[in-house]
Parts: C-alpha cells; sequence; structure tokens
C-alpha cells in the first residue's frame, strides 16, 4: 500500500468555507427532520423517553452523550432499523416530503434507506461485509438504487472512490476489505452511503476506531461531501470538543433523555445542565489542571421512574428532581431540561 | 487519602454454581423436565433390584413374545420369555456406567494430553499434535470397534475401547482452551510479577481449562452412551445375555415385523435418555458458556 | 498458497502414517493366532513354522510394518481367512462404494433440507416455526440411529409396505431399484446431519446477522430476502463446511450402524463381521479406508478456507 | 532515595523478520520489520513519562521491552542500569516487585476465577508482603485506596463493570508496593466520565507516593493532564521529547504540530489534516520516516535520517527543519 495517497488531491480541493469560518444555512428553509416526543420502549425498559430535535436542510447536528444514552439507538430509529414490533415507539419522526415515518411499513422503508436516508457506522472494518469485494458492495447499491447498468456502475464506483481519497481506485474494486487500513474502509463506507445523494448522512462515531491524524482526515471528508451535496449529516459523538468543531447544533442525552439543546456555539460555550458541565469538565484540554469527574453510576431505564435520570449523578440535584421530570423549555437560546439550572 | 467517590454500585453477588443450576431449572423448563428424567434413570440404575418386578435372566415360560400390559409383564417379554421392563431398568446400570465411565477416562486422558499438547513447544508439540490428529482420524465408534477386536468382549472392556475413543476429542477441545487462556493477559501479568511457572499453571492456567471440560465431559456423556449401545447393537459390545439396550435392540430387529415391542421397549427407554442426557448438557453448556447464551 | 497446501498435505499422509503405524502394531498385540485360525483343523508344527516364513511372522515389528505398507500402498492388501478373496476387491471395489453411496445421499438430502430449515428457524424467531425445529434438532441429534432405522422399517416396510428394508440395489444400475432401497437407510442416517445443519445453520446464522455488516446491508436498503440469503448465507459458509468435515466423522460411524441395520454390504458390515471372525487383516483395512475418507475431507476443507473466507487469503 | 534513572533504554532496537508476500515455493524471502528503531529514553525516580503515537508507533513494543517480555534485538533496555533481559536472582525478584505493569485490557488482565480479594492479595501473598491474618485488611485498604467499597471483596470479575475492572487492576498493581507504574492506554475505552476518574485516580496515586509512572497512550490531552515529560514515536523512533508543557506549548518536529492540530479542542477549526496514513514499518526507504507525510519535507530529509538531538537540556527533536518556536 502506498502510504501517500490523498497529500495532493486533498490539498487541491477548494474547500467549503464551512470548514474555517462556519456558514450559516440559509434560514426560513422547512427543516429536513424533526423528531417529537419520540419514546422507544424495549420489554420494561424505555431506552428513549420523549426526545425532540430538528434539524435543517444542510446543516450538521450532534448527538452527544456517553454510552447508554441512546444516541446510536435515535440513529438506528432514524433509518428504520429499530421498529415496531421489535421495539415499541411512539411519537413522530417527520422527513421532509415524506411525511410521519414512525409506522411506516418496511416497504416504505426500502425506498427510503440508502436512498434519502444514509448511514455510516463506528466500526468500518466490521460493517463492510467481508466475504465480498469493495467493488461489489459499492456497486450493488448503484445498480439497485439508480438502477446503472454493469459499466456504468463502475464508472460511478471509480469516481466515488476518488472522491473520497482513494488512489488506485480500480485496482480497490477487486480488494476485499480486510486488505484495506482503517481509514481506507471508513472513506469505502462514505463513498456507499454517499453513492445515492442521500438528503440525511447517518455517522455513528465514525471515527473513534481510527488514530486522531485519521479522524481529522475523515470528519473533514464527511463534512465537505455532505456540504457539497447540501446534505444534513448527523454525527453520533461522545467527544464535545469535536462536536463543538463539526456540529451547527448539538442534543446532549442522558439516558434516552434529551438534557440539554441548541447551537453547538451556545450549548457547549457555556453549559447550563449540570450533565452538560460535566461532560464537558471531563474533556481534556492541553491546559486542564483539575478535573471534577461524575460519581459513578448508570442510568435506569425502568419505564416507572418519573423524574430526570440524571437526579441521582447530579451535584445540583433539588427534591423534585426525582419525582418530576423538568420539561424541555427554550432559555437563554437553547432548550434546556433542568429544574436547577447553572447560571 | 485520595478523595476519589467511591463506586458503591451494588452489581449482583456471582452465583454459586448449584444456584445457578436451580435458576437455569426454573428458566428453562425443558432442562428441568430433562434433570428430573435423568435423575429417574441414575436412581431406578441404582435401585434396579428394588424398582424391577423381575430379576432380568429370568424366563417366564408360560410368556414368551407376549406384548406389552399382559398380565405380569407390563412392557411385554422377549424371544426367551424374559421381561422386558425388567431388563430396561437392568439396562440402565450397564448404559449410564458405560457412559460415565467411559467419559471419566476420556476426560482424564483428554486433559494429560491436551494440557501438554498446549504447554509444551517445539517437536514435543508437534508430535503431541498429530498424535491428537490421528487419534480423531477415526470416528470414535470406528475406533471403538478396532479396540474391542483387541480387547474382546466385555462391559470393562467397552468402558475402556469408549473412553480411549474419546481422547481425541477432549483433547483437541483441552488444547485449544489452554492456548485460548495462555494468551490471556492475566497469565502474563503473573509472570511479571514474578509467579513461578508451575505456579501459574496450577492457579490460573488450569482452574480455566478444567471447568469448561467438566461441561464439555456432560455433554459427551450422552455420546458415550450412543456409541457404546452402537457397539452392542453391532454384536461386538457387551455380551448376551446381559441386558444391554444395543443387545436387546438388536435381537428386537429379527422381531421387528411381529414383536416390534422388543426392541421398542430398550429403544425408546435409550431414546429418552440420550434426549434428556443431551438436554441436560446443552443447559449445562448455555448457562456456563457466555458466548452460546445469547444464541438461545 | 502452494506452501500451505504442500505443508497441508504432507502434515495428512504424516498422520496416515501414524494411524497406519499405530493400528498395525496394536492389531499385531490382538489375542489369537492368525495362523492357528488359517491353519484350521490342518494344524501341524511344521505347518505353523512354514506358514509362519511364508507370511514373514517371524520377522521384527518394524520389518513387518514397513511390508505390510509397502504391499498396501500398491494394493496388495492379502486374503481373506474366511472367504479366500483378496481384501482389496472386497473392500475396495465391493464394500466402499456401497457406503459412500448412502453416505452420498444421506449428506445431499441432509444439506438440502436442513440449509433452508435453518434459515427459516433463524429469520423466524421465537415463532412456531422456530420452536419446532429446535425441538426437531433436539431429538435428531441424540436419536440412536439404528433405533430409528428399525422404527422406519417398522412403520414403512412391514406397516405400509412402502419400501423394501433390506440389501443393496446400485442406483448405476438399476436407477428405481436402487432409490427404493437407499431411501429408508438414506433417511435413517441423515436425521443426525439434518439436524445438525439445521442447528449450525440457525446459530451462525443468528450469530452472523447481528454483525455491524448486516445492519449496513439494510441501511443501505437492501431489502429483508437479499440481506439474509446472499449476506447472510455467504458468511455462515466457512463454519457451515467445517462442522460438514468434522462430521463426517459420525456419518461414517452412522453409516456402519446404518448398514447393519438394512443389511448393506458396506464398509461398516465389513468391519463388524471381521472383528467377530477377528480378521485383523479386514479390521486394518477398513481403518484405514476411514481414516484416509476423514482425513482427505479435512484436508480438502481446510484448503478451501481461503476460497470460504477472503480474509484467510494473503494480503 | 537515589537519582539514578529506573529505566535507561540506550538506541534499543527491535526488529522482527516476516515473509514477504508473493514467495515462491523454494525461495522464502525474509523482510524486516523494524517496530523500535533507535529509541533512547530515561525515567527517573518520581517522575512522569507520557508515550504517545498513533497506532503502529511502536509504543506497544517499547513496553513489551520495558517489562521484559521480549528482547532487543539491539541496543540496551536497562532497570536500574542492569540489562532487563538479563536479571536474576535477587534482581529479578526486585524488578518484579518494583515494576507493576496496568494493561489496557484490564478484563483480561484479570483471572476470572479468583475473587476480587484473591486478586489483590496474589503480589501480596507472592512477595510475602503480609501475614494470612492481615491479608483480608490489606486489601480492603487497597481497595479503598483507589475508591473500592471493600464489600466487593467476594465479587468475580464478570460482575463488575469497566471503571471498577481498572480500579481493582490499580489497586493489584499497587500492592506490591512498587517504585513505578507502567500503563498501557489504561483509560481507553472508558466513558468520559469514568475516564476523568481514573485519570485522577492515577495522577493523585503518582503525586501522593511518589511513583515514577510510565504511561502510554494515543491522547494528548491524557498525555498532558497526567505526565510531565512527553515522549512522541513516529514509526519505531521518538521523534521529540521533553518537557510536556513545553513540546505541546511549541512542538518543534511537524509531527508533534500535525497530532497536535488533529485533536479535537472546543471551536477551533479542524485544520488541514495530515495527508496519508502510517506507512507500512516494513523495509522503510532511507531519510526521515516522516517525510513522505511532512509538509515541510525537502531534499535533505529524503536522503539521511536526522538524529534525535538535545535542543535544550529538556528538549530533544529529530528534525532537520524544525518549527520555529
Amino acid at each position: 500500500m502506498k502510504p501517500l495517497d490523498l497529500g495532493t488531491a486533498r490539498a487541491s480541493t477548494t474547500l467549503p468555507a464551512a470548514l474555517g469560518g462556519r456558514i450559516e444555512p440559509a434560514a426560513g428553509t422547512e427543516p429536513l427532520l424533526k423528531v417529537e416526543g419520540l419514546s422507544l420502549t424495549r420489554g420494561e425498559s424505555l431506552i428513549l423517553d420523549e426526545v425532540a430535535f430538528s434539524l435543517r436542510r444542510g446543516a450538521t447536528l450532534g448527538l452527544l452523550g456517553e454510552s447508554g444514552a441512546g444516541k446510536s439507538t435515535i440513529a438506528l430509529a432514524l433509518i428504520g432499523l429499530l421498529r415496531k414490533p421489535e421495539v415499541g415507539l411512539s411519537g413522530t419522526i417527520t422527513l421532509d416530503g415524506e411525511g410521519d415515518v414512525v409506522d411506516a411499513p418496511e416497504k416504505a422503508w426500502l425506498k427510503l434507506r440508502g436512498r434519502r436516508v444514509a448511514m455510516i457506522f463506528q466500526d468500518a472494518s466490521a460493517a463492510l461485509n467481508p466475504c465480498f469485494t469493495i467493488g461489489r458492495q459499492i456497486m450493488t447499491p448503484l445498480r439497485r438504487v439508480l438502477g446503472l447498468g454493469r459499466s456504468a456502475a463502475r464508472v460511478r464506483a471509480i469516481e466515488l472512490l476518488e472522491s473520497v481519497g482513494l488512489n488506485d481506485a480500480p485496482s480497490r474494486l477487486s480488494a476485499y476489505p480486510h486488505q484495506l487500513s482503517g481509514g481506507m474502509q471508513q472513506r469505502v463506507m462514505i463513498a456507499i452511503a454517499l453513492s445515492s445523494n442521500p438528503d440525511l448522512l447517518l455517522a455513528d462515531e465514525p471515527t473513534s476506531a481510527l488514530d486522531v491524524t485519521i479522524q481529522a482526515q475523515i470528519i473533514r471528508l464527511i463534512l465537505e461531501e455532505t456540504r457539497r451535496r447540501s446534505a444534513s449529516c448527523i454525527f453520533v459523538l461522545h467527544d464535545l470538543a469535536l462536536a463543538s468543531q463539526c456540529c451547527d447544533d448539538v442534543v446532549v442525552l442522558y439516558g434516552g433523555q434529551v438534557v440539554e439543546t441548541g447551537p453547538s456555539r451556545i450549548v457547549l460555550d457555556a453549559p447550563m445542565h449540570p450533565y452538560t458541565q460535566a461532560l464537558k469538565g471531563c474533556v481534556l484540554e492541553f491546559d486542564t489542571e483539575e478535573l471534577e469527574p461524575l460519581p459513578s453510576g448508570a442510568p435506569s431505564f425502568a419505564s416507572k421512574s418519573p423524574g430526570c435520570r440524571f437526579a441521582d449523578r447530579c451535584a445540583r440535584a433539588l427534591d423534585k428532581c426525582a419525582a418530576t421530570k423538568p420539561p424541555l423549555v427554550a432559555t437563554r437560546g437553547r432548550k434546556l431540561a433542568c429544574w436547577n439550572p447553572l447560571p | 487519602m485520595v478523595d476519589i467517590p467511591v463506586d458503591t454500585r451494588l452489581a449482583a453477588r456471582r452465583p454459586t454454581r448449584l444456584e445457578g443450576l436451580r435458576a437455569l431449572a426454573r428458566s428453562n423448563i425443558y432442562f428441568a423436565i430433562a434433570s428430573i428424567v435423568v435423575a429417574l434413570f441414575i436412581l431406578s440404575a441404582t435401585f434396579a433390584p428394588l424398582v424391577s418386578p423381575h430379576p432380568p435372566l429370568d424366563q417366564d415360560m408360560a410368556a414368551f413374545m407376549s406384548p406389552p400390559l399382559t398380565e405380569n409383564h407390563m412392557l411385554g417379554t422377549d424371544s426367551f420369555g424374559r421381561d422386558l421392563l425388567a431388563r430396561t431398568i437392568y439396562g440402565a446400570r450397564y448404559a449410564l456406567a458405560i457412559g460415565f465411565g467411559a467419559v471419566l477416562i476420556g476426560a482424564l486422558g483428554g486433559l494429560i494430553v491436551g494440557v501438554a499438547a498446549g504447554l509444551s513447544g517445539g517437536v514435543t508439540e508437534w508430535a503431541l499434535m498429530r498424535f491428537i490428529d490421528a487419534l480423531l482420524a477415526l470416528p470414535s465408534l470406528i475406533m471403538a470397534i478396532a479396540f474391542i477386536s483387541i480387547l474382546g468382549q466385555g462391559v470393562d472392556k467397552v468402558i475402556l475401547a469408549v473412553g480411549v475413543a474419546l481422547i481425541g476429542p477432549f483433547s483437541r477441545t483441552v488444547r485449544a482452551d489452554v492456548l485460548q487462556v495462555k494468551a490471556q493477559a492475566f497469565v502474563e501479568a503473573a509472570g511479571l510479577m514474578g509467579v513461578k511457572r508451575l505456579a501459574i499453571i496450577w492457579r490460573h492456567i488450569l482452574p480455566n481449562v478444567i471447568f469448561p471440560l467438566a461441561v464439555q465431559a456432560t455433554i459427551r456423556v450422552s455420546y458415550a452412551v450412543l456409541v457404546s449401545s452402537g457397539l452392542s447393537f453391532l454384536g461386538i459390545g457387551v455380551a448376551p445375555p446381559t441386558p444391554d439396550w444395543g443387545l436387546m435392540i438388536a435381537e428386537g430387529r429379527s422381531f421387528v415385523s411381529f414383536a416390534p415391542w422388543i426392541a421398542g421397549v430398550p429403544g425408546t427407554a435409550l431414546a429418552i435418555l440420550l434426549i434428556a442426557l443431551s438436554i441436560v448438557g446443552d443447559g449445562v453448556r448455555e448457562h456456563f458458556d457466555p458466548k452460546l447464551r445469547k444464541q438461545g | 498458497m502452494l506452501l500451505f497446501a504442500a505443508g497441508k498435505i504432507l502434515q495428512t499422509l504424516m498422520v496416515l502414517l501414524i494411524v497406519s503405524a499405530v493400528s498395525f502394531t496394536l492389531l499385531k498385540l490382538a489375542p489369537g493366532d492368525p495362523i492357528q485360525i488359517m491353519l484350521g483343523t490342518e494344524y501341524s508344527p511344521e505347518a505353523y513354522t512354514s506358514l509362519m516364513k511364508q507370511l514373514g511372522l517371524d520377522r521384527s515389528m518394524i520389518e513387518q510394518y514397513l511390508r505390510w505398507l509397502g504391499s498396501f500402498v500398491t494394493g496388495d492388501w492379502g486374503v481373506s481367512y474366511v472367504s479366500k478373496a483378496p481384501i482389496f476387491q472386497f473392500a475396495v471395489v465391493e464394500a466402499l462404494p456401497v457406503t459412500l453411496t448412502l453416505a452420498a445421499s444421506a449428506l445431499a438430502l441432509s444439506v438440502l433440507i436442513g440449509v433452508p430449515l435453518g434459515v427459516l428457524a433463524a429469520t423466524r424467531r421465537g415463532s412456531i416455526w422456530d420452536a419446532a425445529t429446535s425441538v426437531f434438532t433436539l431429538t435428531g441429534t441424540s436419536f440412536p440411529s439404528f433405533y430409528l432405522g428399525i422404527l422406519l422399517i417398522w412403520l414403512f416396510g412391514v406397516k405400509f409396505g412402502l419400501f423394501p428394508t433390506m440389501g443393496f440395489v446400485a442406483p448405476w444400475e438399476d436407477f428405481w431399484a436402487g432409490v427404493s432401497h437407499l431411501t429408508l437407510p438414506a433417511i435413517t442416517l441423515s436425521i443426525y446431519f439434518l439436524a445438525m445443519i439445521v442447528r449450525m445453520t440457525r446459530a451462525n446464522l443468528i450469530e452472523v446477522l447481528e454483525q455491524p455488516y448486516i445492519a449496513a446491508a439494510r441501511a443501505r436498503g437492501e431489502p429483508n430476502w437479499r440481506v439474509v440469503w446472499v449476506h447472510g448465507l455467504r458468511n455462515i459458509l466457512m463454519p457451515l463446511v467445517t462442522i460438514l468435515g468434522l462430521q463426517l466423522g459420525a456419518l461414517l460411524q452412522g453409516a456402519v450402524l446404518t448398514e447393519t441395520v438394512f443389511s448393506l454390504p458396506g464398509v461398516g458390515q465389513m468391519i463388524t463381521n471381521a472383528v467377530l471372525n477377528r480378521e485383523y487383516g479386514i479390521v486394518q483395512a477398513g481403518v484405514m479406508i476411514t481414516a484416509c475418507l476423514f482425513i482427505t475431507t479435512n484436508l480438502i476443507v481446510d484448503l478451501a478456507y481461503p476460497y470460504l473466507d477472503p480474509r484467510l487469503r494473503p494480503r | 532515595m537515589s537519582t539514578a534513572p529506573i529505566f535507561r533504554l540506550l538506541d534499543v532496537q527491535k526488529a522482527y523478520d516476516v515473509d514477504a508476500k508473493g514467495g515462491s515455493l523454494f525461495s522464502r524471502a525474509k523482510r524486516r520489520l523494524r517496530a523500535l528503531d533507535g529509541v533512547r529514553l530515561s525515567l527517573a525516580p518520581g517522575e512522569s513519562l507520557a508515550i504517545v503515537g498513533e497506532s503502529g508507533s511502536g509504543k506497544t513494543t517499547l513496553l513489551r521491552v520495558l517489562l521484559g517480555l521480549t528482547h532487543p534485538t539491539d541496543g540496551r533496555a536497562l532497570f536500574r542500569e542492569k540489562d532487563i533481559a538479563s536479571l536474576d536472582g535477587v534482581d529479578r525478584d526486585r524488578f518484579c516487585r518494583e515494576v507493576a505493569a496496568i494493561y489496557q485490557d484490564a478484563r483480561g488482565s484479570l483471572n476470572p476465577r479468583m475473587s476480587v480479594l484473591d486478586l489483590i492479595a496474589e503480589p501480596l501473598d507472592h512477595h510475602k508482603l503480609c501475614t494470612n491474618s492481615d491479608r483480608s485488611d490489606r486489601v480492603a485498604a487497597l481497595m479503598s485506596r483507589v475508591g473500592l467499597s471493600p464489600a466487593m471483596m467476594s465479587r468475580y470479575v464478570s460482575a463488575l463493570s469497566g471503571g471498577q475492572l481498572r480500579r481493582i487492576a490499580i489497586a493489584r498493581a499497587l500492592a506490591s508496593e512498587p517504585s513505578v507504574l507502567v500503563a498501557d492506554e489504561a483509560v481507553s475505552g472508558l466513558d468520559v466520565s469514568t475516564q476523568a476518574q481514573i485519570l485522577k485516580l492515577l495522577r493523585d496515586l503518582q503525586r501522593e507516593m511518589g511513583l515514577s509512572l510510565l504511561f502510554i497512550t494515543h491522547d494528548l490531552g491524557v498525555a498532558a493532564y497526567l505526565c510531565d515529560r512527553i515522549a512522541v514515536m513516529y514509526l519505531g523512533r521518538v521523534v521529540e521529547a521533553g518537557l510536556t508543557r513545553e513540546v505541546l506549548k511549541a512542538p518543534a518536529h511537524p509531527y508533534t504540530r500535525a497530532l497536535l492540530n488533529a485533536s479535537p479542542r472546543f471551536f477551533a477549526p479542524i485544520s488541514d489534516p495530515l495527508p496519508g496514513e502510517v506507512p507500512s514499518p516494513i523495509d522503510l526507504p532511507p531519510g526521515c520516516r516522516f517525510a513522505g507525510r511532512c509538509v515541510r519535507a525537502q531534499d535533505d530529509c529524503q536522503k539521511s535520517e536526522p538524529a534525535l538531538t538535545p535542543a535544550s537540556p529538556t528538549r530533544m527533536f529529530a528534525c532537520f527543519h524544525p518549527l520555529a518556536s
């Protein structure tokens, strides 16, 4: 494998201004995606508790939180891979032009998945089928979704692979996933996801299995390619600093409840929810002197518990926190669910 | 003192093994039923003289080949007028004794060969590996047949032959377990601490090998019973007139067109025992092997 | 790749050599003097020594083994004491085809039925189908095949009179007679295998269907049937073939029992009779035949791995 | 306490022979994979040193050399001025007791068939540091030291969470009263809040007990929080080393700069990422091994390899064209 794949290719691409100074998407457009009161139950557990957020066309949104927060669950519900009757689902997911898809049958989802909504997974080496060549995996959707012929699909596949920075694309088509490095595999995943020009790209921790320098490459690639297609993107992330760099808006989740949501520059700069603040306090910057870790604990998913799920780990918890769930209300440029927010 | 929040979250206390099995029986009704069936077989085999209506070799001159539900012979008699229920109850003795005995021999042999192959290196390992390969090259039944042809017939010989035939499969799994455990970080960590090699083997490797071996052994009991009754069925295992199920089925085969119960009674007993044993074995394995548990 | 194959083949030959040497030695140690059996009533001390010389039994063990090995690989397997027929003719030309036909038809039957059944059970987990399948696999994998054979004889042979219950007719000589003679034995032998394949297909497919690449394929909009039958099945091929290779032993030992139940003149019956007659030459031949079959199959499986799973190919 | 270094590596090399691909049946061409290529560093008592690098940088091989699990093919690895490879007798015992390792895979490093009590007591028993009567008291003390309730003593690994396991691994490492802790990515794979707890614990322990700490990580933030000194590795070589604060404030080596740029920071724009990927460590071309990805590379970088040279008493780097400070 040649080490120098993309140096020149990347440098010559003209970067959207967004990557340096961000551009705000045109205001006033209908949101591409609107999620309201989305609850998801699995058996006795309430995994998502009335999640609500919306996403503008061309914008990027970050779902933030620790493991068990329900971030990936939301992503899977948004692409119709978690549906009734496997799980209980209520609320609405409104995708522009399709209406509410929460109860859409498999047949309707088949027309959305890989066409209007696409997804990139956490570990590309596991998300590519080990038994099929790269070419087969990228050409199958091209032929099935776009109806391209064999040779047209091949040409398009090579273009796509080149656009995500894979050099030597024609010969990569006959390679198997394990023959590529982790970064290359993730590039292939991105190429497959973008092949049908989706409106919404879901990226579930796309870089957590990669080295930092490769992480920067991949995040930039995703941003560039979605902006170029004026597609929206939802990142599932655990790193708040990274989210501040690549997301317009963020949704902070704890135990399946939205605790704070709004523009990332407002929410992450001056968090008002104690949990957001605590998460931010765990991020190590190079001058971090003191860490103030949260006490250990994990949220309970029992559907009966009425209050804020963060209450038992929260230093600012009041008596009513455990008793009544705080509503998500607009406060100082963001939406917040807390009875005793930070000033 | 370091000021760190004390992690007081209560993780579930690890249940003892017996409690684990009881929980298993409660959650899995098949396992519960199968355990009871196996227990019944073991009990009636142990107390055969008390349970059995007749001695197994007694011939009732008045009732040759009488069908089940005849007076005095609940499950009928065979061509010699021997009571089938009595013979089947005594037969359980042979089936279980051979099954457990053979598995014991196989597991012990497998443990020795497998641990030796897993821990040694170089030429020794290579030679042991080829030896295991050679043991595995013959299906257990055929290997047992070959041994029987050398040892001759008889219960003790069947136990030995089937047991030796099981050494191959056992040593393969033991060796695989040893290799897997040997590569674990805790073995390396003990080495770093300066713990001696023998102590590492004794304290860290063996406990992690013997436990899965015990699980394997419960699974293989039914296999051993199957192979040994197969031997008797072929007429080269236990010698007549021993009330062995395989022998009884073979005898009944000749009369299948007009007295199907002669093969049917011992055959059904054998089938029930084998099925129950394998449910118990599967249950134990699923319970103790976290990899399999989620497959349900 | 070539090196890998050459190494594997060499290893296989080595194992065969060990099997032959060990079984040769052990069978030599067995009780019963073959010369006495051969001479029978014509026993005299002079005849005994001359026959002993003639057969080379007075030489050292190693020499005997090497002589035996030499003649074994050239197809000279000696003569049966009982029937006076050459063992090679008897074992390879007459018995082996019977066993192979039986095993092959049972194998075909179980794969063709077992894989779809396993897929069905895996994709409808928790359904009545799945429950029925799990009862079947449990019963099928532990039911004694020889008793099953007798039950089938009783039901289809005696009660309904649908199929012959004894003997072998080669399908290549009289196809329909061959098939009808094979039906009950093949079913008997296949039940264990069928249950095993259903169980393995189900378990492996369930595991594969939980893999991220399956979710990724669904997320790409691939319909369910493609996800299961293309992405899923392709990935369980390797464990399935492995199991088939390892379980070939079970097939062979099942064949021994099935042949006895249905009086088929195959390798199994040959070995059984040889044990009863103390014909160690034939036992040895039977051992070598089964070992060869088993080891070669597993050699083929080993060599097929890189084709079944691309991850095992050199980078 | 003496100030002689605990660990000293003198131009340590570790090379493996690997099969070349496409070799024919008879010619099995061997190629050299240099996992470590001339590493020089030292660790003084009470000091904390972070080894930072991405996958393939050789940091794990370095750790194995330090622990004596593998021996250098060239150069020397010294523990208290004695070759680690040939330690025996009293020296070996001392090494085993003074050097404690914390593994990346905490679960795998703890025997699943031993209770927490036995796990933590194993080093105590082995080094005969306690009597039978105070055994469980000692373990309880160690457990509360790392923030675990001693009530957990009778549990087994399978019933514990990731954070609890790391604490047990730390307690076990502390049991032998070591002078140096060697930790390999000891906080990776944890949620950020658990990671913060463990990091705080490690730093407090190191400072209070005067331990030396050698911490291997890929995360510059972790390195900055935990360690006074840092060594950045790339493809088997240390490319820059020095006081963490100085290095991160003004990196001299372009690779350190790139790592720094790639680490997420609040509201910083994502700067131009480093192009390409880490090349294969087999048969490297002559010259600086970073030259292929380096924006500052010039002709001389392709020709010869820059050596790790001191620029100040606290700073070393290996670059012909360092960034101005």
